[in-house]
Formats: structure tokens, C-alpha cells, sequence
């Protein structure tokens, strides 16, 4: 027996749980970054607001304002640390709890709400036009991202996509796939496991036999990195190295983040049907916030009157959000014809007519 | 006897099977801890041990090629999608492999394999949590696909169709999983596969459907006989292969037809039906068959839902126009 | 004017487009340096680049998932799936994704694929390679699916199929990939989709059909035509959606339709055309519809697909059924 | 950064291209059965038969006698290699140029042609009952090997499933799921990846960017080594390694062979037209048989009259399943629709009706 190949995994982290640095990190050796305050405050607002609508829209869902709804608990640092990575050119696929990435880059809540609240203008994102829209069916969306990276190879253009993905969906094949194709043309494209450790009932251990899940880009001769995601700081940093790397040709890379989901699969989940309480409040010592909170309050970038003030404009915004949810009219059922092809064939608009009238007669029995 | 809902009706014929044949398992996501997101699985881990009720990585595909693999080689699996919206990447192993095995080997080896998966929608699910797509299925030769439309025929097919030596797609109607109670004699009677049910007879106009929209065409035949209008209500129940003779024989009584499902109208299974009844009962047509359906576009959000699943003034209409 | 197959047609087309069209790119398993397992993309790779003719790996589903991809960024990926037997790892991506971009994000996101795929058997293939299963891909909303009968509707076709801003389904029929050379003028013209092309005319009874089929039905109409039977010939050419018109109006005037496709009869598109003609044209029928079809049964291999694909006895004795 | 993990992929090979040991290499630490001439010479007639075999099924094809045809030219230390280290009980999950294999465990010559002619009855083994069929799908097999297993396990039995794959064919999602399910539920299963470095026209460096695919084994934490595909001996040894690990619970093995594809892709293909001649013919002098042969005539348990004797007998062999191949009837239309289900639908039965009717009024036309 001879070495045929060999292989490591690295792993990045800055904050310990209690937010300090880690022996042997000091300023000279953190990310540029994190050497800016003011950069470390945007990301800091940015997890209290996502954290504000999160709790918002499980309540509304609650009251039965909302449908049901995946809530990100757990996941701020990962979500927006990867999403102030990111160049506003460059094009995100999302799956479906990625809501600190997406405020960050421009996607309104109420168009969140919308999307969960049951009507497809939640995807007609205003502000980020080129960002592929929520993605349920698992793992689909990695092919959209290397679809997306061949087109800015194909055309030159120095911009990367960023695939998001779960523990549960690298079991797909379909991100096997992405990732080999990604591997074999060098494309621009990043694949990001947001590991929380769940996927609906089923535990990691009963995910994969796999170690870690970065070494699942072995499979397909890709450098791979793990990460805590829970540090926002190593976040970030791991997510620039690796953008940089596509954007300049040397390849993709999966990164692998390490958190917990803190909440129940969605709202029409009981995880305490299948999960440990134990569990559970363990996870909540090595949550995001309070770490990178601390952090900012050590370093003297935050104090309380601060973080007051904040999450009172958090609250503000987003209860103008629900404002304009509700405020948003019940589109015509001719929306669900309209949009289908560019071109609509006489079958669809013979269709789209017949439910015109079912629905105003439906509405004229309503009225009666 | 205990009263059961759709759902719990489920739950008993699963563990009817297992307990009385060691060879059915039951796999898929979420199925064993958590009794799956419907509970349909609900307490057979427990029971059944984790080498029995087994909790798969999320791989739609890979649970339908373990099916194939594991039915090849003597069990009978009972397989669940979590909804029917991610069985797409299980029908390569579905065409290719199970619904062939039996054939390409000449009986050698056979696939007596149920996936079993949530069907339709009405119920405000988010985006492709309300899929029916059974028509792609019964294209496909060597596969019978079956959906129940009452809690006893959700038991008794399903054991029928834990038994029987080949391939079953077992759709089962969200919308009616927890609709209404009943009684349900929990003694492993299974129900015969092949045939329709008739779930109300009469003679002015037959209306085909199965799953959840049985329930609005039985309250649409309550509304029409108040308007003097007798309808046969047709539980296809077995979508494939369709009990033809069961449907001529209502429409040579009632002279016209109405065909009520939840997915989209083109190349449907309504299409089917109303092939069948043009090649073999035309003269028997005094009118136009009608067909009341999802409509020709993508399930919308649930802000819209209602706008697309056929309601009962969808279908009294079409039975007026039938009669027109 | 040269005069081509329809494979070579094929070809004609691709290259036309992306000399005019630098966003149309082509992908599939083989299709490069080979120029595809059945030369369809020919040349191409040498013409225009590794970078817009790309061998990709093995992988249907990633196919179809980076066209996706593609499309939503500004290409216009041309993508070939090597037989229709293995198209099936695509279809979540398919059904799932390339129909529903535009609809879901409200146009924000669109999705202009052509997906080619050879299309049907009669050539003595290996197991698979047979396969005609349109009927679930015309039950997708959001796509439409076509299929050429002659080099000139094919070069025509798959230039509105590259156009067309939405996906199409591009079926090939095998079984007339070098059938017959016609003049095919290379002037970059698209032929109009979502209408039948009418073949023949006739006056006692319509047949409806599509690719390799069309030959076959024409051979019966020429030996129907000699015992004074006159048939017409419709094309379907758009198999989804339907040019509904058409056909009912050929119906209106032969009061006799005879439907005849390769793939397995339980609810193929045949049956939507049936069920067409008894909504809207049933007044207009002289006599039963007839289906000439495969069987509900897997496509054999070679030594007996001669048994199960339709052919000219087949079709002339549904013409005469319909007749007497 | 730390390393999270490590990884390495072992390489075993005895012969080099000569048929000389490798350095190194001695009696003591041959694997058992290569100690034993008599093992070495029942593997040795058994790829003469196979190429004897391939040769004749290539001109039958050539002669219009036999449809398109997928020629093992090459492939044959890997394919009876590891066909001898399973067991009868042992499943096997092949995909369709495995005719080593499927000789060596009693698939009758006979079978493959009836299969290649296009009859049904070829995947009817009269001998390896339990074995799966032909498979063309590619990678779907991986899966059934894995619910073969799944299937032992359950039951307990202490029997392994060997899914064979080529180097295209790990680009599937399906055989990803396949390991990553194996490896999480330690099934007794070896996925033997026969790489032949083409997959019809695409090099092995189009299909993936990974230095091994031995490695894709990683990513399902699985155990994962290569071997030279053309070493008979190397690969036994390895195979029988493999299937001993899972026959005792230590779990799935990804074994990457690695052998070179001599012929065409098919009967149907040209590989001239994207494959050097050059390179082909550097493959010839690592090709398994002559290498094999060199090491038996070295330790004089071969010798050129026996070679001779045995060409003969293997050029009769083939010759008996030509003439039953040709002397196959094809089979009734209703075969076509007996097989299909074990209780035959009315609606199937009345179209075997139909189709009986038409077979019978062309074969009475054909007469007439
Ligand atoms: C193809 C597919 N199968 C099943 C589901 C149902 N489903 C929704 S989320 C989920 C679990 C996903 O887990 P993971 O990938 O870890 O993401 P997480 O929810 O933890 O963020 C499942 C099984 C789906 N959406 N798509
Ligand atoms: C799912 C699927 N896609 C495409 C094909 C067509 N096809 C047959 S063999 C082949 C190449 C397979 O290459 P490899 O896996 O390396 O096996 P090899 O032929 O070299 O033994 C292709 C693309 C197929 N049979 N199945
Ligand atoms: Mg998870
Ligand atoms: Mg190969």
C-alpha cells in the first residue's frame, strides 16, 4: 500500500462563546474587517433587527396572521456574516431561513412576510433583482448557483454565487452534483452548509457518518473549510477568503458553519417531540448574539443605553413592515395566469377567463 | 369500534402489517422519532424498533432506489415522501427500476414496494406542499396508483396495497387527513384494488373523482338534489389502472359525465377518463363531458389556493352544463 | 438549398442561433468534442468554443439544474439529454424550478431552456433508449413541448424553441433522424409553435399525431386513399399546448378522429385530445374515438418492439373501425 | 485556523506492468489465495474466456447478429477480480460491461447475448438467482446494492452487496446518496468504482476535478482506497478486504480500480473521433492479461501449450452459446405484458388481446 491522496479540513474561529478572542488572536492577526468598528456595529444592528422580525413573524404566525414560517433562531452570525461578505453584484440561492443574508442585502421584510403569508410578490425582491427567490425544494438550489457561476464565467465577469445549504440537504445528490461540476470548470461559486445540526427530526449523526460536512467537498477536489458560525467574525472572514478566491479564478469552495437550530423546524414543527431539552439550553451558551455583543462591549464599541436605543428602532421597523403586510390587497386570481409564460397560449387565457368567473361569482355569493 | 381519522387510519394499517408480517418496514424522513410530519407514522418506532421504522437521510431519491434494492431482496418496504411535491427526484428509480424489475427479469426479481405521500392541497401549505400530480404516475406502466377518500377505505386499501406483489403509489389527501371521524374495524380486512366505489348513486349525471375533492362532489350532489338533480358520485379510488366498466355503466344510466380532480386539466387523469368514455361509451354521451380542475398553471400561494382547487360551485355548475 | 435530415436540420438550427444569438450556449453529456451520440451538435464545439458548447459531466439532473441557473443570469442554454430514458433525474429541476422561475418571482426571473431530447424507439435500441413519455411533461405547467416530424419543422421549431423565452420541452424522433433529406433553407426563420401543421387533407376521418408517427400515418392514408378513404393528417408539433382549434375543426369537418402516438396509451397525450374533442367537439363525432398507441406496458427490447410500436396495419384498421 | 480532520487514500498493486512483483512485495506478504496456483489459474482461464467471449459478441455485432454491444476489452482483472473475492450468497449490483463478473458467478454466455439481442430473458439468470439485472441507468444500481444491504442487515444475514459503477457514473446524486446512506447505517456494502478513465467521449478530467474518485468516498465517511485495476491480484486482495469489513459490521469500503477502456465505448460508438490513438495504446502495455500471464509463466504454473489448450476450449465455449443464442426463439407478443404485474389488470389484458390480434394478422399477412 502506497498514499495515493491526501487531506485536512480546517477550522476557523476568533470569539470564544463569551465573546472574547481566542489565544493567539490579537488585532495584527484578525481579519481587516474586524479591525473597523463601524463595521462590526452594521453586522451587530443587523443580527438585532433579523432577530426582532424573526420572534415578529413566529408571533404572527401564532395568531394566525402568517403562514407557517421557518424561524432563523440561532443563525444570525452565519446569515449575515456570509451576507457582508458578499458584493452586491455577486448572487445569492437561498433555501428558506436565511433572512439575515437577505435583509442585508435589500430584501424588504414585508416582502418576506408576503412570501410566507401566502403571495408570490414575497419573491419579486425590489432591491436585489438578481438574487435567485426562496428555494423549498432542498438542495435544488446549488444548481442554480453554479448555473449562475458558469454564466459569469461564460461571460467574464468577475461576480460569484453563493449557494446556501443545510445538513440535511448535502444528503441530496444534487449538491454532490453542483459541487462536482463547480470543481471540474473552476466555477465562481461557494457552497455554504449552515450546519444546525437538525434537519426537521433527524440529528446529524443519522444525517451522514461523515466527520465534518466541508469534507464533503472532497468528493468533488474542492478546498473546504469549516468554521463556527456562531462567530461572526470567523464567518466573515472565511466567506471573503472564499469569494475572493472564486472571483479571481483560483476555484470554488464549500464552507461549512457550524450552529443550531434554536427553534422548532418551523412553526408547524414540536421539536420537543424528538429533541432534548438539555440539548437545547446547551446550544444556547454558544448562541451568536450574546457573543458577538459581549465582544463589542469589551472592545468599548457598545453599551446598554446603545443596544436600548437599537432595539426599540429594530421594533419600529419592523412593525412598519407588518404594517404594510396587512396593508398589502389579496392579488387578482388572474395572477396565477399571468406570469406563466411570456407568451400565453389560448388554452391559459381560456383558463384564465373561466377562473375570472368562478372567482367573481364567488364574490357575488359572498356579497349576497 | 373505534372512531379514526383518515391519518389514524393510516397509522393502524401500518401497524396491522408489521405486526402480522415481519418482512414490511416502513422508511423514510422524519417517519420513526418524530411519527412523521403528518404523524401518519406516529408510535410504529416505538413499537417496531429502529431497525424496522427507519429514519432516512434526506434523499428522495435514495429512499426510492433502497426501496427497490430492499423489495428485490424480500421485504416489503412502506416508504413515505414528505410531500408529494418532492417526489421528483424518486421517479427515475420509480419508471426505471420499480414499476420494471418484475419484467425485465422475467418474475425473477420483483418490487413489492408502497411509497406512500401526502396529495393535494385547500390546506394554506407553503409553496410545493400542495402537488397533485398523480397523472406523471399512471403514465408509467407497472405502477398502480391508489387514494383513499374515507378513514375505513384509507385503512383498507392500504393494507390491499401492502400486499399486493408489485409497486403501489399510495396518495393520500391532506385535506381530508383529520376531516371527519370513523369507524374503523381494525382486523386487517383489506379492501379490493381495481375498482372504483360508488360513494352515492343516481341518474341524471355521474361524477368521476377520488381523494379530498369526493368530499366536494358529494356536498355539490346534496346541493343538486335539492335542485331536483340526481348524481352518482364515482370514487375512482385506484387511478391506475382505471375500472373502466364501473364508469360506462354509470354514464350508460346517466348519459353524462363530470369529472372532478385537483391537478392541473391538461393530459390529467380526467383526460383519461374521458378518452375511455369516448372510445367505449360515446353513444351513451347525451352531452358534452365536463371536466372541473386545477387549472393549467402552477398551485399558487396560499392567498389564492381557493381560486384553484375545484369547489362546489365549479362543479354544480358543470353539472348544469351537462344537463343544459 | 441544401437538402438535410433532420438531424442534420438539427444542427443547422443550433448554429444559425449562436452565430446570431452570443447568450445561447449548449451543454449535455457528450455533446462537444463527439458532437453528441447521435452528431446532432456536430461541429459545433469546433465552430464556437469549449466555453459555449460544453461537455459536462455525467448528470441529468445537474443538466437541467444549471440551465436553470444559466437562464436566470442571461443565457439561453441549449441542453441535450442523451436518451429520453434518462431524463428523469431532470424533472424535479424541470417541473420544480425552469417552469415556475418566471411565475414564482413575477417575471423578476425567467427561464429560457431548450431541452433536446431524442424522442421514441423503432430502432432496435438497448433497454431505455426507447422511451416517449411527453404525456408528463405536457401535465407541467409552464413548459411546452414540442417535437418535429421533418428536417424543415425541425430547424424551424427549435429556432422558435431557442427564442422562445420560456422553456421547451425538444423532442427528437429517432426513428426519422436520417429518414428522409429535404431542401431546409438556412435563413434562420423559426416556424410558428403552439399550432398543429396539417399534412394531408382529407374529408372521411382525422388522424392526429406527432413525430416519428407521422410517417406511419401518412403510409395509411396513402393506402386508405386507395380504397377511396380519404384521411387528414394533423401534426401536432406543439404537443403541449394543444392547438385545440385545429384539430376540432378538422373533427368538424370528418366527424372521425383516430389519435395515434408511440407512448403508452393510460392517460398519454392521446387521451387529452380525446377528452378535447368530447368537451368541445362531441356533437361533431360520427363514431367512437379510436387510440392507436404503445401498450400499458414497458417498451420491449428489440426483439419484439416491432409488436408494441404502432404501425401502418394498426392505424388503418382504427381508421376502418371508425368507419363502420 | 486547526484542522478539524484528516483524510488519506492508500493505493495497493502487486504486479507492476511486466507481471513482476513490485519491490517489496514477497510470498509472505502475497494475500492467501495468490499462494495458491490452482486460484491463480481459475481466474486466469476465466479472463481468456471473457475476452474470447467479447471478441466473438464484438463480430456478432459487426455481422448484425447482436444489437449494440458494450465491449469489457480491458476491464477484465477488475471485473473477475472481484467476482472471486464474493461469495454466491453475496448480490451484486451490476451495470453492464461486468461480464467477468457475471461469468465467473454463473451467468451463462448465452444470457448476455439473448440480453444484447434484445430478449428479456437474458436478465432471467438461471444461476444467480438473487443477483440484480443489467443495469443502464447509470448509478441508479449503487442504490439497489445499498437496499440489498440494508435488506441483510435487517435480517441479519451475513451477506454483502457489491455495486459496480464507472468513472462517469460517480457524477450521479445517486450514488453520493448511496454511500452517504451506507456509511450512516454501516451497510454491508462495497461500491467498486471500475475506472476506466472515459466515459463514452468525456475523459475522466472533465468528469471530475477530484485527484482520486476513491476520495468520494469521503464524503460519506466511508473507508475508501484504490487499486490497480489491472493487477488481478490487487484487486482481489482489496475486494476481499472490502467485503470482509462489511460482512462483519465494520461497514461500507468505496474501492476505485483503476483500468483503462481498450475498445469503443459501444459497438455503437467511434472513439477515434475524441480519443488519441497514442494514449490507447500506451493503455496496451498495462493491459490485465498479458501482465497476469507473464507473472504465471514466471512462476512456471503456465506455459505456451497450455495457453493454446485453453484458447481452444474457451473459442468452443463461446461457440456452444452462439449457437443457443441463435437458436433462441423470440419470445410471444405476450410476454410483452405477462411480466408486468403478478395480478394482471383487465385493462392489461384486454391491450395483450389486441396486441395478439395485430401480431397475428402480420405474421398471417407476412405468410400471405
Ligand atoms: C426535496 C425536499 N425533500 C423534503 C423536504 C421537506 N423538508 C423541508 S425542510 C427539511 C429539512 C431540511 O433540513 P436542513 O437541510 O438541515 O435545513 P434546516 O431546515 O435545518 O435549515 C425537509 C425534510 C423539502 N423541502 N424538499
Ligand atoms: C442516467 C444515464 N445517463 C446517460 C446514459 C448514457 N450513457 C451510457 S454509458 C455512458 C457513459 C458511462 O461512463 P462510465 O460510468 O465511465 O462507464 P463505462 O461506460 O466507462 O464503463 C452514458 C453517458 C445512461 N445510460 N444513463
Ligand atoms: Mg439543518
Ligand atoms: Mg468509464
Amino acid at each position: 500500500m502506497s498514499t495515493a491522496a491526501e487531506f485536512n479540513i480546517q477550522y476557523c474561529q476568533y470569539l470564544d462563546p463569551e465573546g472574547k478572542l481566542l489565544p493567539g488572536v490579537n488585532a495584527g492577526t484578525l481579519p481587516n474587517f474586524a479591525r473597523d468598528p463601524q463595521e462590526l456595529l452594521k453586522m451587530y444592528r443587523m443580527i438585532t433587527l433579523v432577530r426582532t422580525f424573526d420572534t415578529k413573524a413566529v408571533n404572527l404566525q401564532r395568531t394566525g396572521k402568517l403562514g407557517t414560517y421557518p424561524s432563523a433562531l440561532g443563525h444570525e452570525a452565519a446569515h449575515v456574516g456570509a451576507a457582508a461578505a458578499l458584493r452586491p453584484e455577486d448572487v445569492i440561492a437561498p433555501v428558506y431561513r436565511e433572512i439575515g443574508t437577505q435583509i442585508w442585502r435589500g430584501v424588504r421584510m414585508v416582502e418576506i412576510l408576503r412570501y410566507w403569508g401566502g403571495d408570490e410578490t414575497g419573491n419579486d425582491f425590489v432591491n436585489t433583482r438578481h438574487d435567485f427567490p426562496w428555494c423549498v425544494p432542498i438542495a435544488t438550489q446549488t444548481l442554480h448557483a453554479a448555473g449562475a457561476a458558469f454564466a459569469f464565467k461564460i461571460r467574464n465577469e468577475p461576480r460569484c454565487a453563493l449557494a446556501y445549504i443545510g445538513d440535511g440537504g448535502t444528503s441530496e445528490g444534487a449538491f454532490y452534483e453542483a459541487m462536482n461540476v463547480a470543481g471540474v470548470q473552476k466555477l465562481p461559486v461557494v457552497f455554504y452548509i449552515v450546519n444546525n445540526r437538525w434537519a426537521i427530526s433527524v440529528p446529524l449523526e443519522q444525517q451522514t457518518a461523515a466527520q465534518t460536512l466541508a469534507q464533503k467537498g472532497i468528493a468533488a477536489g474542492m478546498h473546504s473549510v469549516q468554521v463556527d458560525g456562531n462567530d461572526i467574525i470567523a464567518v466573515r472572514a472565511v466567506m471573503e477568503e472564499a469569494l475572493q478566491r472564486a472571483r479571481t479564478g483560483e476555484g470554488p469552495t464549500v464552507v461549512e458553519a457550524l450552529t443550531y437550530r434554536l427553534s422548532d423546524h418551523t412553526t408547524a414543527d414540536d421539536a420537543s417531540r424528538y429533541r432534548n431539552a438539555d440539548e437545547v439550553q446547551q446550544h444556547w451558551h454558544l448562541e451568536p448574539m450574546k457573543r458577538f455583543r459581549n465582544y463589542l462591549v469589551n472592545m468599548k464599541a457598545w453599551d446598554e443605553a446603545q443596544e436600548q436605543k437599537l432595539k426599540d428602532e429594530c421594533a419600529l421597523q419592523v412593525e412598519e413592515a407588518v404594517k404594510d403586510y396587512f396593508a398589502t390587497p389579496t392579488a387578482p386570481v388572474t395572477a396565477m395566469f399571468d406570469n406563466l409564460f411570456a407568451n400565453m397560449p389560448k388554452r391559459v387565457a381560456e383558463q384564465r377567463d373561466e377562473a375570472v368567473h368562478f372567482s367573481m361569482m364567488h364574490k357575488a355569493e359572498s356579497h349576497a | 369500534m373505534p372512531k379514526v381519522t383518515l391519518v389514524e387510519a393510516v397509522t393502524l394499517a401500518h401497524a396491522w402489517e408489521m405486526s402480522h408480517d415481519p418482512s414490511v418496514v416502513v422508511l423514510g424522513e422524519d417517519v420513526g422519532k418524530n411519527g412523521g410530519v403528518f404523524r401518519a407514522t406516529q408510535g410504529l418506532q416505538e413499537k417496531f424498533g429502529a431497525q424496522r421504522v427507519i429514519d432516512t437521510p434526506l434523499a428522495e431519491g435514495m429512499i426510492a432506489g433502497l426501496c427497490v434494492g430492499m423489495a428485490a431482496q424480500g421485504l416489503k418496504p412502506v416508504a413515505e415522501i414528505q410531500f408529494m411535491g418532492f417526489i421528483y427526484p424518486a421517479i427515475d428509480q420509480i419508471v426505471n427500476h420499480m414499476t420494471r424489475l418484475r419484467n425485465r427479469t422475467r418474475g425473477r426479481l420483483t418490487c413489492p414496494v408502497v411509497i406512500r405521500t401526502p396529495h393535494g392541497g385547500g390546506i394554506h401549505s407553503p409553496e410545493h406542499h400542495s402537488e397533485s400530480v398523480e397523472s406523471m404516475f399512471c403514465h408509467m406502466p407497472g405502477l398502480r396508483v391508489v387514494c383513499p377518500s374515507s378513514p375505513a377505505r384509507a385503512y383498507g386499501l392500504l393494507l390491499a396495497a401492502i400486499r399486493e406483489p408489485d409497486p403501489v403509489l399510495f396518495l393520500e389527501p391532506v385535506r381530508i387527513y383529520r376531516y371527519a371521524k370513523q369507524e374503523v374495524e381494525d382486523n386487517g380486512e383489506a379492501l379490493p384494488l381495481d375498482v372504483c366505489y360508488v360513494l352515492r348513486e343516481g341518474t341524471d349525471c355521474s361524477i368521476v373523482t377520488w381523494g379530498a375533492m369526493t368530499v366536494e362532489c358529494l356536498k355539490a350532489a346534496t346541493e343538486l338534489q335539492a335542485q331536483n338533480i340526481s348524481v352518482e358520485v364515482i370514487d375512482l379510488a385506484t387511478i391506475s389502472p382505471i375500472d373502466a366498466d364501473t364508469i360506462l355503466e354509470s354514464v350508460a344510466k346517466t348519459g353524462r359525465l363530470v369529472i372532478v380532480h385537483e391537478a392541473a386539466r391538461n393530459v390529467g387523469v380526467g383526460a383519461e377518463i374521458a378518452a375511455i368514455v369516448a372510445e367505449h361509451g360515446l353513444y351513451d354521451l347525451e352531452a358534452p363531458i365536463q371536466r372541473v380542475t386545477g387549472y393549467d398553471t402552477i398551485v399558487p400561494l396560499a392567498r389564492l389556493e381557493h381560486d384553484y382547487v375545484p369547489n362546489v360551485a365549479r362543479i354544480v355548475d358543470a353539472v348544469h352544463k351537462t344537463l343544459s
